[in-house]
């Protein structure tokens, strides 16, 4: 194991824990505005982990429409709502502990189930890297059905995004 | 690979527990559509992770996180339009203040 | 060149003259008279050669199928035997000169088109009779004539009499029509044939075979087509239409009901002889009823004012005459009066019409001295008055005659008594009348009397010359030709000539008119002083025997309180039912509403409540807030996968 | 097209009702056109069938024929023959004059003429199929539509007392015709296999307590329609109400559809039942003829005496159809055809008065001969040919079936008889009320009838005038299956 590759385990495990980190944060945060900013800072960490996989074309994508479109609409929507929470309203509802209990179990039966599972990873796997061609090719191959249904989708989306938002008279 | 498979699953477990948990306990719809955020994130690493240590095709996995990625997009986009809607008509962004479905 | 199927014609002219003057009527205006004339006219000029060579012993008949009766078919057509074409020959004749007649009598009314109209339906469908074959069409020219009668005697309807004359008239016929309807159908279903000819021919085979085929069913039968005679021909009990009739326009009178249309119920026996001469139980009520018409009509007569009600009562006398000749199976006794009967009382009304017009009073009390004035109109009068007396050689002798002599060669000498009676009477009544009238100082001032106009007089003495010639026929002079001439017909007994009969007819006629002249020509108080010693009788004559009375009370009345009441019966009673049957369903749904209110629904309200209370804790479960359920959503997959697992 | 000929007339109506449906309602004279276009239409439709039935043949022609509910054996099964096409020929006449009347009548009551000319046009669908449907479901489903438009014609354009009449006729007429329900299923499932066809059904022999029991319930449902004597009050009421058209249909069609429904169910469906109830309907029908006729009499509504004297006139066709035999049957059909004419003319020539006087009352006429000389002669027509006057056609019916119950029973006939007297009596007694006599002043402003209304009584006039004289026109037609239904019914013709 050299050098290199140990400084980007660290460092992956480190991004990891960044982004374990700063999730919590987006959830127990009161003011919902740094809870937004700190959501950017889970999806650059994520960003960073795909590259870190070698899906560079995803990570790329991930930066730019999460990070820049996304987040935008969302800090859009926090300041169009002028509800950026205070000391004085509860941010959290009263199920919190339950949902906690919960979410205990499920991550101890979840983590159970990962650590006893053999999961096949083959060399080859490891080996190959997607280049944004072959994604286009996939795309534009077998995917070609989904990829329109999606993009008919977003049409919809944009429209209905409108229409919903739209003042009524 | 350079980390164990199991190491990125339980990340994104936790990450998928975290998302979760603000869906299951925040007040403010915004705030739950951030976190509905962060589970999709979770799986978009399972995803990554999966093409890249299994033997399918390699591309696959890839594909579908740019799904869910467009996905997300609408779904932010379409849930944010019913917030701002609903903040219009009822003055408000909290779930428990809005429960025209109670008895 | 003369065919049989010509005679087609002869109906058929006046109903084409009918239709014109009906649709074009407004157009035509006092052209429709000629339309009318010349239709009758030439009607007359066809069917005379026809009927002289049926005088000569021939014998026409032609038909075709009409109507599928069943199996049978019906078959309509016409048959020139003995009696139609006596009958036609005397239709057409005094039925153009009538028409010409009316020409000036009706000149200047407002209706004179629709006048002729009718009259030419009433001619077409007298003419339809009187050539008929069989029992249909003859009953259904039959009704179109009560139909021509009452649209004429109604003619002038503004009036109220005559329109409910007309009513009168046209309903008590029908009371007889309708025995007729069920008569022929009776016969029908005796015989299976609806023909003259072929009855005449199954009852002649009938007859020598000796034993009648259904008596019984045959007797009804012949009764009740003696009913439409009774409608028809005013007989005894439903006569009082005929009197009353006198509403319409004189022509109407002196053309339907006084020569062929009353004539036509005779000439339905006479058609029917056959029938009647088969069944023996029902000619001695034909004798009866004609009997008794005859001698009650000239008794009303004696009293009465009218001038046209008293031709009227004579018509019914001389038509019980004839049905009494009839009765006592004198076929050709009954049939000559017919036909010498038409003329002179035809004439009769035409002269009292004429005095009508030439007045305009009906009333005998108010004429007076008219024969000065109207000498035309007056001797035409008196010699068809001599004709109805009997005063030979006129035809009303020769034919009265032979009717007497039935009755008395036939052995029924009180009938011949009552019809010697009769016959005293009639003198007495017409000459009383012509004494009135035309005799003495006129005795009212105001009526300025002229002679009519020579359309008017002209048929007049046409008719004055066939009341004078046409018994002669029927007279000794020729052999009683008539009476052979019927004979062909049916068989029915031919009586010796008795001078002795002839000598009780002649004196009867010259005492009646003699015991006039005395009691009118010299002095009327003699009439009050009569009056006064037999007032009861005197009062039955004047009001017609009670009669109208009578109907009204017995009839009338009670046929008009019967439908008022089966009206309220029906409105409350049937419809009461109805309804009750609402009212009573009401109830019951009211009974059932409450049970279901409280009881049925009870029922489904405790469902209801009970649902509602389950409801109430169950519905804790829905919080309203999405992240609650969320949150189950998520418990609960957990145990899922926990159960799935196998963790636990 | 000519394969389906009676479906296109059942249904012609039908497309004209949807066409008068699709036009503004603000455009009146588009519906009116269309409606009377349509009952022309169907009227010509109806003379094409003419020209292609075979007056000859006794059984049904122009058959057609569908599966409906397979599952229930229900067909769509129309066909025609000598007892309906008479009928199906009356309904298109008088449809055709009716909606002719209707032009004039129903543009008073302004705003409303397309729901009149719908429910109309509708009417005139139930009828045409109630007279050609063979399949018993499918003649029960046009039996009822006809009720539905009657309904609302009456009760929404009917006189003072419309919303009692209407519901009157309504419910009086449903309750018969469920009890004719009733009779239908259980001829349904007494057949083997269940059918509701009426061709197969005539064939099956059927237990005679059975047919007992059905032949009342059918017998109820048609009675009322007639309307038999106890069950005939819902008719002068809903005449007199109706307005003028509709009085004329009803008359003109409705009844018949009773006396059809005799003829066509009852008898050859139930032939012992109808021999074994033949007296009990002589009864009856001697018993409407003389009361009908009595009552009649004391009317003092115009309208209401032309409605007794249909009940009278329609017990002379029970009364042939009492009879049984040959003449009673061509009498009784030939009645149904005439007493359609006669009737519907004289509503009509109500309706001339009353549009005019706006009363009806018999009293208070007087002396109208002199002032509508045109009316007069027309009404004076119809007069005459109601109280079977030889030579128009009433009496040839009358005649017919007095010669057919005059075999059946004598004591019948002759106090059926009663009825024809009393027919003149009540007739001449209104034309003297009416036309006779001094002018009543307060009518000198009454004009005399226009020629519209001439147009419209025109043919009557003249079917009644040719029947009159030469019945064969139609009794040929008739004559082939009436003597069918004799044999059925087990009687020879004689």
């Amino acid at each position: 194991m050299d050098m290199l590759s140990l400084i980007i385990k660290f460092g992956i495990y480190g991004t990891m824990a960044l982004a374990l980190i700063a999730a919590i944060a987006v959830v127990t945060l009161r003011n919902l505005f740094h809870s937004a900013l700190c959501l950017a800072a889970v999806l650059i960490a994520t960003a960073m982990i795909y590259a870190a996989f070698h899906a560079d074309f995803l990570a790329a994508a991930q930066i730019l429409l999460y990070v820049g479109a996304v987040m935008t609409l969302i800090i859009f929507a926090i300041m169009l709502t002028e509800q950026l929470g205070s000391k004085t309203i509860r941010q959290t509802n009263r199920q919190n502990l339950a949902a906690l209990a919960g979410l205990l179990v499920f991550v101890v039966i979840l983590g159970r189930v990962i650590f006893k599972t053999p999961w096949p990873v083959t060399e080859k796997a490891l080996a190959s890297k997607v280049t944004v061609m072959e994604l286009g090719k996939a795309f534009m191959g077998p995917y070609v059905f989904p990829f329109e249904v999606i993009s008919i989708i977003l049409i919809a989306a944009l429209l209905g995004a409108v229409v919903i938002a739209k003042k009524d008279r | 690979m350079i980390i164990p498979l199991a190491h990125i699953l339980i990340f994104s477990l936790l990450l998928f527990a975290t998302g979760l948990y603000g869906v299951l306990v925040r007040r403010n719809i915004i705030g739950i559509l951030i976190s509905i955020e962060l589970m999709l994130n979770a799986a978009n690493i399972n995803l990554i992770a999966f093409s890249k240590s299994t033997s399918l095709s390699p591309e696959t996995g890839q594909i579908f996180a740019i799904f869910v990625l467009a996905i997300a997009a609408t779904t932010a986009a379409v849930g944010l339009a019913i917030v701002l809607a609903l903040y219009r008509v009822r003055k408000t962004v909290y779930t428990d203040e809005v429960h025209l479905l109670k008895w | 060149m003369v065919t049989s199927d010509q005679i087609i014609l002869v109906p058929l002219l006046p109903f084409i003259a009918f239709a014109v003057n009906l649709l074009a009527g407004r157009w035509l205006k006092h052209r429709a008279a000629w339309l009318s004339v010349a239709a009758s006219t030439i009607a007359c000029f066809i069917a005379i050669p026809v009927c002289w060579a049926v005088f000569q012993g021939n014998h026409f008949a032609n038909q075709g199928t009409w109507l599928m009766l069943g199996q049978t078919p019906l078959k309509f057509g016409y048959v020139m035997d003995p009696l139609s074409s006596s009958l036609l020959f005397m239709v057409t004749i005094v039925g153009t000169l009538i028409q010409i007649y009316a020409m000036g009598y009706m000149h200047g009314d407002p209706r004179y088109s629709r006048f002729f109209a009718y009259v030419s339906l009433f001619m077409s469908a007298m003419l339809t009779l009187s050539i008929s074959d069989n029992y249909l069409l003859f009953f259904m020219s039959w009704e179109i004539m009560g139909l021509c009668s009452y649209l004429l005697i109604g003619f002038y309807f503004e009036k109220d009499s005559a329109a409910k004359a007309g009513f009168k008239a046209f309903l008590t016929t029908r009371v007889g029509d309708v025995g007729f309807l069920i008569g022929f159908l009776t016969l029908f279903s005796a015989i299976g044939t609806l023909n003259f000819s072929e009855m005449n021919a199954l009852m002649a085979n009938a007859h020598h075979a000796g034993a009648p085929l259904h008596a019984g069913l045959l007797s009804l039968a012949a009764l009740l087509i003696f009913c439409g005679t009774i409608g028809k021909s005013a007989q005894f009990p439903l006569h009082v239409w005929l009197p009353d009739a006198m509403e319409g326009p004189t022509p109407v009178s002196a053309l339907i009901h006084a020569a062929t249309m009353v004539a036509a119920g005779v000439f339905l026996v006479a058609r029917s002889f056959s029938l009647f001469m088969i069944v023996p139980n029902v000619l001695p009520v034909v004798t009866v009823i004609g009997t008794i018409t005859a001698f009650m009509a000239a008794f009303i007569a004696l009293t009465q004012t009218d001038i046209k009600r008293i031709l009227a009562y004579s018509t019914i006398s001389q038509l019980g005459y004839m049905v009494t000749a009839l009765g006592l199976s004198g076929l050709g006794a009954g049939t000559f009066h017919l036909i010498t009967h038409a003329f002179f009382k035809a004439l009769l009304f035409m002269a009292a019409g004429s005095v009508i017009h030439g007045t305009h009073v009906q009333d005998i009390r108010e004429m007076g001295g008219l024969f000065k004035k109207m000498p035309h109109t007056a001797t035409t009068f008196i010699i068809a008055s001599l004709a109805l007396a009997g005063i030979p050689p006129l035809s009303g002798f020769w034919s009265k005659d032979e009717i007497l002599l039935s009755a008395f060669a036939s052995g029924h000498k009180i009938v011949f008594m009552i019809l010697l009676l009769t016959a005293f009477m009639t003198a007495f009544y017409m000459f009383r009348l012509i004494f009135l009238t035309f005799f003495g100082q006129p005795r009212n001032l105001k009526v300025h009397a002229h002679e009519s106009p020579a359309v008017m007089t002209a048929p007049l003495w046409a008719l004055a010359f066939g009341s004078i010639v046409i018994g002669f026929p029927g007279s000794p002079f020729m052999h009683h030709w008539f009476q052979k001439f019927m004979a062909h017909m049916v068989h029915h007994p031919e009586y010796e000539p008795s001078a002795f009969v002839m000598a009780c007819s002649v004196a009867a006629a010259v005492c009646g008119i003699s015991l006039a002249g005395v009691i009118y020509l010299k002095k009327i108080r003699w009439a009050q002083k009569t009056a006064e010693t037999f007032s009861f009788l005197y009062r039955l004559s004047l009001n017609k025997c009670y009669f109208d009375e009578l109907y009204s009370r017995c009839i009338v009345k009670p046929f008009q309180s019967l439908g008022r009441f089966l009206f309220g019966f029906d409105a409350r009673i049937v419809d009461g039912a109805v309804n009750g049957t609402g009212h009573a369903t009401l109830f019951i749904s009211a009974v059932k509403g409450w049970i279901d209110k409280y009881i049925v629904d009870g029922l489904v309200n405790f469902t209801g409540t009970l649902t509602h209370f389950l409801n109430s804790i169950v519905k804790r479960l829905q919080t309203g807030f999405v992240q609650n359920y969320l949150l189950i959503v998520f418990i609960g997959i957990l145990v899922f996968l926990v159960w799935e697992l196998k963790i636990i | 097209m000519s394969s389906h000929i009676l479906s296109w007339i059942i249904f012609a109506p039908l497309i004209g009702a949807a066409a008068v449906l699709l036009m503004p309602k603000s455009k009146t004279s588009w519906i009116r056109w269309c409606a009377l276009l349509t009952t022309l239409i169907v009227f010509g439709l109806t003379c094409y069938a003419l020209s292609m039935f075979q007056g000859s043949r006794a059984g049904f022609q122009m058959l057609e024929k569908a599966a409906w509910i397979p599952q229930f054996n229900v067909q769509y099964l129309v066909g025609t023959d000598g007892i309906s096409f008479p009928m199906v020929f009356l309904t298109a006449l008088i449809s055709l004059l009716a909606c002719m009347g209707s032009l004039a009548h129903i543009r008073v009551k302004e705003g409303r003429e397309k729901e009149y000319y719908f429910l109309f046009l509708l009417l005139e669908t139930g009828m045409m199929g109630t007279f050609l449907a063979l399949d018993l479901f499918l003649f029960y489903i046009f039996w009822e539509v006809v009720l539905v438009p009657m309904y609302f014609l009456i009760g929404i354009w009917g006189g003072p007392r419309r919303e009692y009449a209407a519901i009157k006729f309504f419910l009086y007429t449903l309750a018969g015709s469920l009890f004719m329900l009733l009779g239908i299923l259980a001829v349904y499932f007494a057949a083997s296999p269940h059918t509701f066809s009426m061709i197969d059904l005539v064939k099956m022999p059927r237990d005679f307590f059975f047919q007992k029991i059905v032949f009342l319930a059918f017998f109820l449902g048609f009675a009322i329609k007639v309307p038999i004597f106890p069950f005939h009050t819902w008719l002068p009421d809903a005449h007199v109400e109706a307005p003028t058209p509709i009085s004329v249909i009803l008359a003109g069609v409705l009844l018949k559809m009773g006396t059809y429904g005799f003829l066509r169910f009852s008898y050859p469906l139930f032939p012992e039942a109808a021999v074994w109830f033949q007296p009990a309907m002589g009864v009856l029908a001697v018993i409407g003829i003389v009361y009908g006729g009595f009552v009649a009499l004391a009317q003092t509504d115009f309208k209401k005496m032309v409605a007794y004297s249909s009940v009278s006139h329609m017990g002379f066709v029970l009364l042939g159809l009492a009879a049984m035999n040959a003449n009673g049957f061509r009498g009784a059909l030939l009645q149904m055809f005439n007493h359609g004419t006669i009737t519907g003319g004289l509503f009509l020539l109500v309706g001339v008065l009353y549009d005019r006087a706006h009363t009806r009352d018999l009293n208070d006429f007087g002396g109208l001969g002199a002032k509508m000389p045109g009316y007069a002669g027309i009404l004076t027509f119809f007069s005459l040919a109601s109280l079977g006057l030889p030579g128009l056609s009433g009496f040839i019916s009358e005649f017919l079936t007095l010669l057919g119950s005059y075999q059946y029973s004598k004591v019948m006939t002759a106090t059926a008889t009663i009825g024809i007297i009393l027919a003149a009596a009540y007739l001449l007694y209104m034309i003297q009320r009416v036309l006779l006599g001094q002018l009543n002043p307060k009518w000198t402003g009454l004009t005399d009838i226009n020629w519209q209304e001439v147009i419209t009584l025109a043919p009557l006039m003249v079917f009644i005038l040719a029947l009159g004289i030469y019945p064969n026109l139609i009794l040929d037609y008739m004559i082939p299956t009436l003597d069918g239904l004799l044999k059925i019914l087990g009687g020879a013709v004689r």
